[in-house]
């Protein structure tokens, strides 16, 4: 344009734009249009998804992470001491999170390449397994956002610097006591440290 | 005065090609220029490389590579040895293929090649790049048995490349923009909600570290930088910036990069990457050699500006000296520290705590505990402690002070 | 404003990669950690590299390469670039079979292993290293039809070992003590003899190059940095230092190294590398995209201090207007600097004009003819001219003003 | 040794320094036991050096340096205008670097691999042939230190700095001319770059 100093690039067009601007936000904005249902949903799980993530869609018991399973109500080391089980329903603070997610990056290895549909079939799927959304009602952008994620309010700002070191210089404890020791070995050595 | 002299006999080496020998390289000529046009390391530093733990993460593609910083000396991170943390594998993108849309809430959006991003206004700085997670295995306790591998997902290059303010400033925000969307054109389109007086303060659309074009796996041919900040908020193989005026809550600030707290909530845009400092001399894979002079050396930083000190405690943090900052002491960048120490060949329980020109104050991991829990994941700063033995060997220990 | 856009049409691309189309690397896993422990450059970087001139020296033992710094940004050379100015071939010598004298003048005479070497305080600095005959072949008139092959003799890193001082004063120097002989490994025992008040200042034994280990053809494993001063006094695989009380007068500053005038007499021992810059963009390499803006970038550097200022002139020494300094602006450091420039198309002679903080001011090549003749050859270090054609190629000229 | 602050390191025996301590100083300093006569030096250099710097030691129009020719006379412009050759005789202000240099670096591809012996005799068929000793003359280390080099007085410090930019900014030349153009491909491009 006209008012630019430099004029470096182009103004790209609303195709080129379109085709990359995939994001989805949590208000809804970005979602496109399409629809898809919970049994579709479920056999492109079964065919796409559950290889890695399980027929259930909760790990099954291997390598890559759970989609369903853990509780918002045990985020706290009181009820579930240990790393908590964060899945979507347990811990994602937005469902456009799923959709936008899994439309950009899943399946792990032949990313965006799912339809619009096949992406709303799926994320009906995984709602209805994480118990947020019923399994006889389509899953479309208007239903998505109607959706409100059990921990939502669980999220709060940054509040940091949040430690107070004194930064004392001498005599600073009476005693010092070793709480942990790691295990030699631990970490591999030789080729085992190259995937 | 020490009489520390070990490493005659500990670096003995082949007494033919030793003094008063002469040794066959100094006879016989060497390789010639340009032998390697683009030079390698030494085939006696083959130890020297980044290294990965399998078992941390599900597949290759989606994990991560931590830089050997126990070999590493000055500030600068040299470019084959920049730690990697890939969602999707580490493209290989044609260079002329290449473009950055930057688009949303501007006056004028535009399509960028490389070649016109070469030829916007150029800036270098020298930064560090630290994953939140580096140092996460140690919230539980002492559990990495090498340096390595509790502090090495932090790594420092001079990067080259054109401010994002002058895109800004050129394309013209509207009013009503505060957030800005970052995405990779990798296979995890990774993506990051960055804010935008931030993005428009000092961060940078690189190209080039450390003097040539970036390496494939930091993102070849560009990617943010955004100093300071959370290591994936520097989006690497970067495509789209999307101007916009809410927080986008994408997968990796959402499922991922938020610290649960003891209570069971969770802080999100956790950004800023906190003071943070640690020994590299002694550690396990170079303890120490014997009695006498040894000097500690370390590194330190902040996302939050300079460092501005590092105190040194043998005894577990009950007594502390400062060090001396050695070489560039710059803003949200590596800084090298030493001290001068004599060991009476005694166990000693070695720490370092820095300081930031903020005065945020590097806590201990009890402090840090106390606010955050031990399940938080990311962002553990604590003072790290080296257990020296009497043996020389250096332990990877975790202590409490009363 | 500026309507130069020629960007979009010069770097295509392959269509089927572009927007909206989403290319393969943003669908199929990339590489994982580790798929390269030690990091390569990218596939599409090929073409960056050292290069030689294989007429100008009898034999590529004895030769030089040169780093492209045609293809560099900031002011860190990355390792596998560095130039080589070699006179008996690089060795590839085993750490543990490596030792250095440290003899004569002194109190206690030592012999040092790497890991005693290691141990002794250290320091990072960051310095050019520059070899007197880079812009050598300029003097005669405008020879070399690159960037690469007129200034590449020059390299910038962060070098870390122990000051040569910190040794000095362990040993203790004899008084009456003046001049130090030192003096590499190598097939050709390069040899330099070294001013002790030089020595004792800021010179580093250096075992470290932007972090890690020096690479086998800068010196591998220990070399001598001498800020400021010729590239070959920096030697390399220094196995020897001796203090003495006269120089020694060998080769490499007699036959060598030193400047013959008009009128048959010599200067030796011209250590200083004198203030000296040079515009990088456009160069030869990479002329012009177009009309309008282009940001012209360089490099400066001083062998006596800090850069203070770099001058750019668009027709040929007439005019001149003050460049940006762009990064850290370091003691006898490669300096990047910047300079926003409108071009209408037009034939063009592009110059830059550094100062360094001692007030010296890079002299123009008949300033320097004036005091030296056209047959020193070394310490070319004049005011270079870029001619840029409408057709926006670049020539290497020489020009005189009146 | 007990005052040593750091005391890292061994204190070298008298032999280890003699082994690598090959330095030779234009006082004669270094210079070790033993001789070396013109016929032996010739011998020598026909069978270890001409092969590089040409039978008569005047580089035989090869590709390496000359070790005798030139004129210390004609190293001005006035006398010989362009490059002057500097050969050992014409230009060399120490006979000592002479020896020091055959002993450390000589032959190219086998240095230090001559006895002493052996370089003294190869300094005598270099002095001769650069008229600078007679050749019925042994060489040793009190002949050699004799040798006065006829350049030995072309040589003064360094006086730099020596330019004064009068660090001009405006109008500083009424015209510019250009005076030489670097012909295109005289550098080498592709595998030619690579040695
Ligand atoms: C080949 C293995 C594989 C396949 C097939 C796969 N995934 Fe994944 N998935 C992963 C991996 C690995 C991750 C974690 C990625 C990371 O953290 O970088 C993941 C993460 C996810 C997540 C985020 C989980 C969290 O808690 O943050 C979701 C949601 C997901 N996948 C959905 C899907 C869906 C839907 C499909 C099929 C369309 C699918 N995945 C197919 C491997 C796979
Ligand atoms: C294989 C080739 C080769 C052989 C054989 C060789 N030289 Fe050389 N010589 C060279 C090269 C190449 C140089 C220049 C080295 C440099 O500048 O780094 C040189 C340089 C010299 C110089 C310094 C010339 C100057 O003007 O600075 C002297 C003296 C010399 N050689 C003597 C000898 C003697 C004596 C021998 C035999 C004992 C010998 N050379 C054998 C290749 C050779
Ligand atoms: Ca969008
Ligand atoms: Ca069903
Ligand atoms: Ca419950
Ligand atoms: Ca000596
Ligand atoms: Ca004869
Ligand atoms: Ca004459
Ligand atoms: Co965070
Ligand atoms: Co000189």
């Amino acid at each position: 344009g006209d008012e630019l100093k430099y004029g470096f690039g182009v103004k790209p067009t609303k195709e080129q734009v379109a085709g990359w601007d995939i994001d989805i936000r949590p208000d809804g904005k970005g979602l496109p249009a399409g629809s898809g249902g919970y049994e579709e949903g479920e056999e492109l799980f079964q065919d796409l998804c559950a290889v890695c993530h399980g027929e259930f869609a909760d790990g099954g018991g291997g390598r890559y992470p759970p989609l369903v399973g853990g509780d918002p109500e045990h985020l706290s080391q009181e009820a579930s001491p240990g790393q908590p089980e964060k899945t979507i329903g347990s811990y994602w603070p937005y469902a456009s999170t799923v959709f936008d997610y899994i439309k950009r990056a899943m399946p792990f290895g032949n990313a965006q390449s799912l339809t619009d549909d096949e992406v709303y079939a799926i994320t009906n799927f995984l709602m209805v397994e994480n118990d947020l959304h019923d399994e006889d009602q389509p899953m479309d952008a208007k239903a998505l956002i109607a959706i409100k994620m059990p921990n939502e309010g669980g999220f709060f700002m940054d509040p940091r610097p949040d430690t107070k070191n004194p930064h004392c210089m001498k005599d600073c404890y009476k005693s010092v006591e070793i709480k942990s020791k790691a295990t030699l070995g631990v970490t591999p050595t030789g080729e085992d440290a190259l995937r | 005065t020490v009489g520390a002299t070990g490493g005659a006999a500990l670096a003995a080496g082949n007494p033919k090609h030793l003094p008063p020998n002469v040794p066959p390289w100094s006879m016989e000529l060497g390789d010639s220029v340009t032998a390697e046009p683009y030079g390698i390391p030494s085939q006696y530093e083959k130890n020297v490389h980044r290294r990965t733990v399998p078992w941390l993460t599900p597949t290759g593609e989606s994990s991560i590579s931590f830089t050997p910083i126990q070999d590493l000396h000055g500030i600068i991170t040299p470019n084959g040895l920049h730690f990697e943390r890939h969602h999707g594998g580490f493209p290989h993108i044609p260079k002329e293929d290449f473009r950055l849309i930057v688009h949303g809430m501007l006056e004028n959006e535009r399509m960028y090649t490389m070649q016109d991003i070469m030829r916007l206004p150029q800036v270098s700085r020298i930064h560090f790049v630290e994953c939140p997670a580096n140092s996460g295995a140690e919230w539980r306790g002492a559990q990495m048995d090498k340096l390595q591998f509790t502090h090495g997902m932090v790594s420092c290059c001079e990067w080259t490349g054109v401010l994002v303010k002058t895109l800004m400033e050129e394309l013209g925000v509207k009013s009503g923009a505060k957030w800005v969307l970052a995405e990779g054109a990798d296979a995890a389109g990774m993506s990051r909600s960055i804010p935008i007086e931030k993005l428009g303060d000092d961060c940078i659309l690189a190209y080039a570290q450390n003097g040539e074009m970036l390496r494939p796996e930091q993102g070849y041919p560009l990617r943010l930088i955004v100093p300071g900040f959370e290591g994936n908020m520097n989006v690497k193989w970067i495509r789209r910036l999307e101007f916009g005026d809410q927080p986008w809550h994408h997968r990796e600030e959402t499922s991922k990069y938020t610290d649960t707290m003891e209570d069971g909530s969770s802080r999100r845009f956790t950004w800023f990457m906190d003071a943070k400092s640690v020994i590299t001399s002694p550690c396990p894979e170079y303890p120490m050699l014997g009695k006498g002079y040894h000097q500690i050396r370390g590194l330190a930083w902040s996302g939050m500006g300079k460092i501005k000190g590092v105190d040194i405690s043998v005894d577990g943090g009950k007594n502390w000296m400062p060090a001396r900052l050695e070489g560039q002491v710059l803003d949200k960048s590596l800084t090298r520290f030493v001290f001068d120490w004599e060991w009476n060949g005694q166990e000693a329980m070695l720490q370092s705590r820095c300081y930031d020109e903020k005065g945020n104050v590097q806590p201990t991991i009890d402090q840090l505990r106390e606010v955050r829990g031990t399940w938080s994941i990311y962002h553990n700063n604590s003072i790290h402690t080296w257990l020296v033995q009497k043996s020389g060997e250096v332990l990877n220990v975790q202590v409490s002070g009363k």
